[in-house]
């Protein structure tokens, strides 16, 4: 039962991985295409979490945390360049 | 015209040797013998619960220590090319970053130093080691420098911790070969109860050291693609 | 499952190859040598994969005798996690030469740079 | 489920690469080559390298994506 | 505990619904405040979400996922203020709707004693 | 030094006798390296009222998170996208600066308002759903219910 319902909810993030990569590439802005890359990589957190479900292996989530840190150091780069302050 | 149709030709041609090789590739079921004697042995040999570091540390540290090495190369080269700057230019200052940032960066700097020294110390046990630690010690500088783009690291200091660090390194490996089975052998010090923090020998020290040395090369090549204008400062 | 993992490296190499050859602008040839090394490491760990493996690190999932029939091949994890950083090693490096290029002669096209052609 | 998330994966990777090297515009061939080391560090865990993955999620996605910035940075200043 | 892994199995559910719901979002909102606004909030509280019924699901990990979560609703903020910021700061262009902008009312005087500083 | 022992503990989720020692050494370096950085932790009061106050305001705080997550995701999912977006200005009484970042931050976190940019004690802020341009009602209904917790907490 817990199983299904996880599998469900994977599936449904990996659609709306797939949504947010539409925004990635309609409208041109910079500022746009970095939107999509933030709502990307706050979904592949999501997602890792899911693999340390479907594969038993609680030591996976290290690697979600790693992520969290990085990705919102690539955001982060991205605004200062905008902003001509780096 | 001619070019990209020698490009198209160039590329079908290596399609065309992948298909050819790994046509019939399948994942096989069973390990390569020396994959089989890692994975059987290792636990016992080495005492490290991660394979990956075992591996990596111990049965090819040699590997590690010539990568090690060819970071060193890599930031001493980079910093040779990029240290010459041209005076003279003004440049406008910079966009004062906000309040949000300056404190969020000083809460989090801490943070993140905490969480690479758990990446490198742990590296026996968890999946990580000293390359993603010292990767996150760098990005604990990327976020000061986002706080404030005129931060200059301290060089002297980073110079130290490398060059200490990266003899301690060799220390250790010679040390290794006086005491126990060669360059690097990890069981100068007791393998311990397999599992806890203080075990595998010297595993955690080398990651340590691994972890310090690429941390710090990785901010000095950060630090030198920043501009830093020194007669402004 | 390890087959679309290998299709997609090499449409990866391919595609970093493509660009390393075709492009005239220096930056984009080191985009292309990037997406070349990301599909190299990906063709390197899925010809170490073993199907029904689980990760290489030993805790109460897998035991610790007898380990070999349930994990995946280490070497080439430990090969790539080498590969990975000495990556970013010649990325910056490369980098670096770029931008000395380009404060040499205010351009970005390879086509500018005749001194080395023969 | 995981062939699933491998395929998805590996079709936004490859859509990714095609744009980081025919795209005109470097600031998005950058960012689209950080969007496919992302997507290589979620494959790398489910071919069960969780040391490989943390590596890709660090150094490629993080620090090269950094890196590539500054000198954008610094090109642009130099205009 | 059959139960306690259902629970945490809807509330993963619900996460991954707020998820979708922020790249709907992302998709329909007309400019780029919008944009932050509708993307990256949902999709903060979906990861939130997630992560806690995983959390519940599997106990022994509980620790780092609490720490997961500490650090996402730290780092998440600052992370679109940044975006929002610089957004603002080269004057993308804001939907037809926008009724008030008082910071472009005020932005002259303040970016020039900020400078000063 | 407290918080990095706290967080290396969470961190490797076990507590033997190893772990709190290396701990321990790990919590004293980073403190000795980052000492200056270490200011605003300094702003957080002890006193048993405040930390009543904290774990109010945790609540509130998520209370307000999850309602105002339903209205954003209402006007989303809504056909005719009823959005009335612009940027307003309010003011705050909070002087500590990790009272005024996580007041920043609580903020952005509530869909529908996004901290776009804060100048000491004015916040402007990006309202998905303009209700007045008054700056004391803007005042009274965003900021005024996280802050009488924060102002007890950080004064």
């Amino acid at each position: 039962m817990a199983n299904i319902i996880l599998q469900i909810a994977g599936g449904i993030m990996l659609l709306s991985l797939v949504l947010s990569l539409y925004r990635f590439f309609s409208s041109g802005t910079l500022v746009n295409r970095v939107i999509a890359f933030d709502t990307m990589t706050i979904i592949s957190i999501s997602l890792i979490a899911m693999i340390t479900h479907y594969s038993g292996r609680t030591i996976y989530i290290d690697v979600a945390l790693i992520y969290g840190l990085l990705s919102f150091l690539g955001v982060v780069v991205v605004a200062r360049y905008l902003e001509k302050s780096l | 015209m001619i070019r990209n149709f020698f490009i198209i030709l160039i590329i079908a041609g290596l399609a065309g040797v992948f298909v050819s090789l790994f046509w019939e590739f399948g994942a096989s079921d069973t390990l390569t013998p020396l994959a089989t004697h890692y994975a059987n042995n290792g636990a016992a040999e080495v005492g490290a619960p991660n394979l990956v570091t075992s591996i990596v540390v111990t049965y090819r540290g040699l590997d590690t220590l010539g990568e090690v090495t060819i970071l060193f190369l890599v930031a001493a080269i980079i910093s040779f090319f990029l240290k010459v700057e041209k005076k003279g230019q003004k440049m406008a200052p910079p966009r004062v970053s906000s309040e949000i940032i300056l404190t969020a960066s000083k809460l989090l700097v801490p943070v993140v130093l905490v969480l690479g020294i758990y990446v490198f110390v742990n590296g026996h046990l968890t999946p990580g080691g000293g390359f993603q630690g010292g990767a996150i010690i760098a990005t604990a500088f990327v976020l000061l420098l986002m706080a404030n783009p005129r931060f200059e690291l301290n060089h002297r200091i980073i110079a130290a911790v490398e060059s200490v660090s990266g003899m301690a390194f060799v220390l250790v490996g010679v040390l290794g070969i006086l005491l126990a089975g060669g360059f690097l052998d990890n069981k100068i010090l007791p393998l311990g109860h397999f599992g806890k923090l203080f075990s595998a020998g010297a595993i955690p020290i080398i990651y340590s050291l691994v972890g310090l040395k690429v941390g710090s090369e990785l901010s000095n090549i950060l630090s030198n693609f920043q501009d830093v204008q020194k007669d402004e400062l | 499952m390890e087959t679309i993992a290998l299709i997609t490296s090499f449409v990866l190499i391919l595609i970093g190859l493509y660009g390393i050859l075709s492009q005239k602008n220096i930056l984009k040839m080191i985009v292309g040598f990037s997406l070349f090394d990301t599909g190299l490491h990906v063709l390197i760990v899925t010809v170490g994969y073993i199907r029904g493996g689980t990760a290489p690190i030993l805790d109460q999932v897998t035991g610790t005798s007898n380990v070999s029939d349930k994990i995946v091949d280490p070497i080439p994890q430990a090969l790539v996690l080498t590969a990975i950083v000495i990556g970013l090693g010649v990325t910056a490096l490369m980098l670096a030469y770029a931008l000395k290029m380009y404060q040499e002669k205010q351009s970005l096209d390879i086509r500018d740079f005749k001194e080395l052609k023969w | 489920m995981n062939l699933l998330i491998l395929i998805t994966l590996s079709v936004i990777m490859l859509v990714m690469a095609v744009t980081a090297v025919v795209h005109k515009k470097l600031t998005v061939a950058v960012l689209a080559t950080g969007v496919v080391s992302l997507m290589a560090s979620v494959m790398y865990l489910l071919m069960a390298a969780p040391d490989v993955a943390m590596t890709e999620a660090a150094i490629g996605s993080g620090l090269s994506t950094i890196i590539f910035f500054y000198v954008l940075n610094k090109i642009r200043k130099a205009k | 505990m059959e139960t306690l892994k259902i629970i945490g199995a809807i509330i993963t559910l619900i996460g991954s619904l707020f998820l979708l719901l922020g790249s709907i979002g992302l998709i329909r909102m007309p400019d780029v405040f919008t944009r932050i606004q509708a993307g990256t909030k949902a999709s903060t509280l979906g990861t939130l979400l997630s992560l806690l019924g995983l959390g519940i699901i599997y106990f022994d990990m509980a620790g780092k996922i609490f720490l997961l979560i500490v650090f996402i609703l730290i780092t998440n903020p600052v992370s679109s203020h940044m975006l929002a910021r610089a957004a603002h700061f080269i004057g993308v262009k804001k939907a037809d709707l926008t009724v008030v902008d008082k910071l472009e009312e005020k932005g002259k005087n303040h970016e020039t004693k900020n400078s000063a500083k | 030094m407290v918080t990095f022992f706290v967080i290396w503990v969470l961190l490797n989720s076990k507590l033997t006798p190893d772990v709190l020692l290396s701990g321990l050494v790990v919590a004293f370096i980073v403190a000795l390296i980052s000492c200056s950085k270490c200011d605003v932790f300094n702003d957080i009061r002890l006193s048993p009222k405040a930390m009543a106050y904290s774990i109010t305001y945790i609540f509130v705080f998520l209370l307000e998170l999850v309602k105002s997550n339903f209205d954003v995701a209402l006007r989303v999912i809504s056909p005719g996208l009823p959005i009335n977006p612009g940027i307003v200005e309010v003011k705050t009484k909070l002087k500590s600066k990790l009272g005024r970042m996580i007041l920043a931050n609580s903020i952005t976190l509530t869909p529908g308002t996004l901290t776009v940019e804060m100048q000491d004690e004015r916040f402007f802020i990006h309202w998905i759903d303009v209700k007045s341009e008054n700056i004391e009602e803007d005042t009274k209904l965003l900021v005024s219910k996280f802050e009488k917790y924060l102002e007890v907490i950080y004064g």
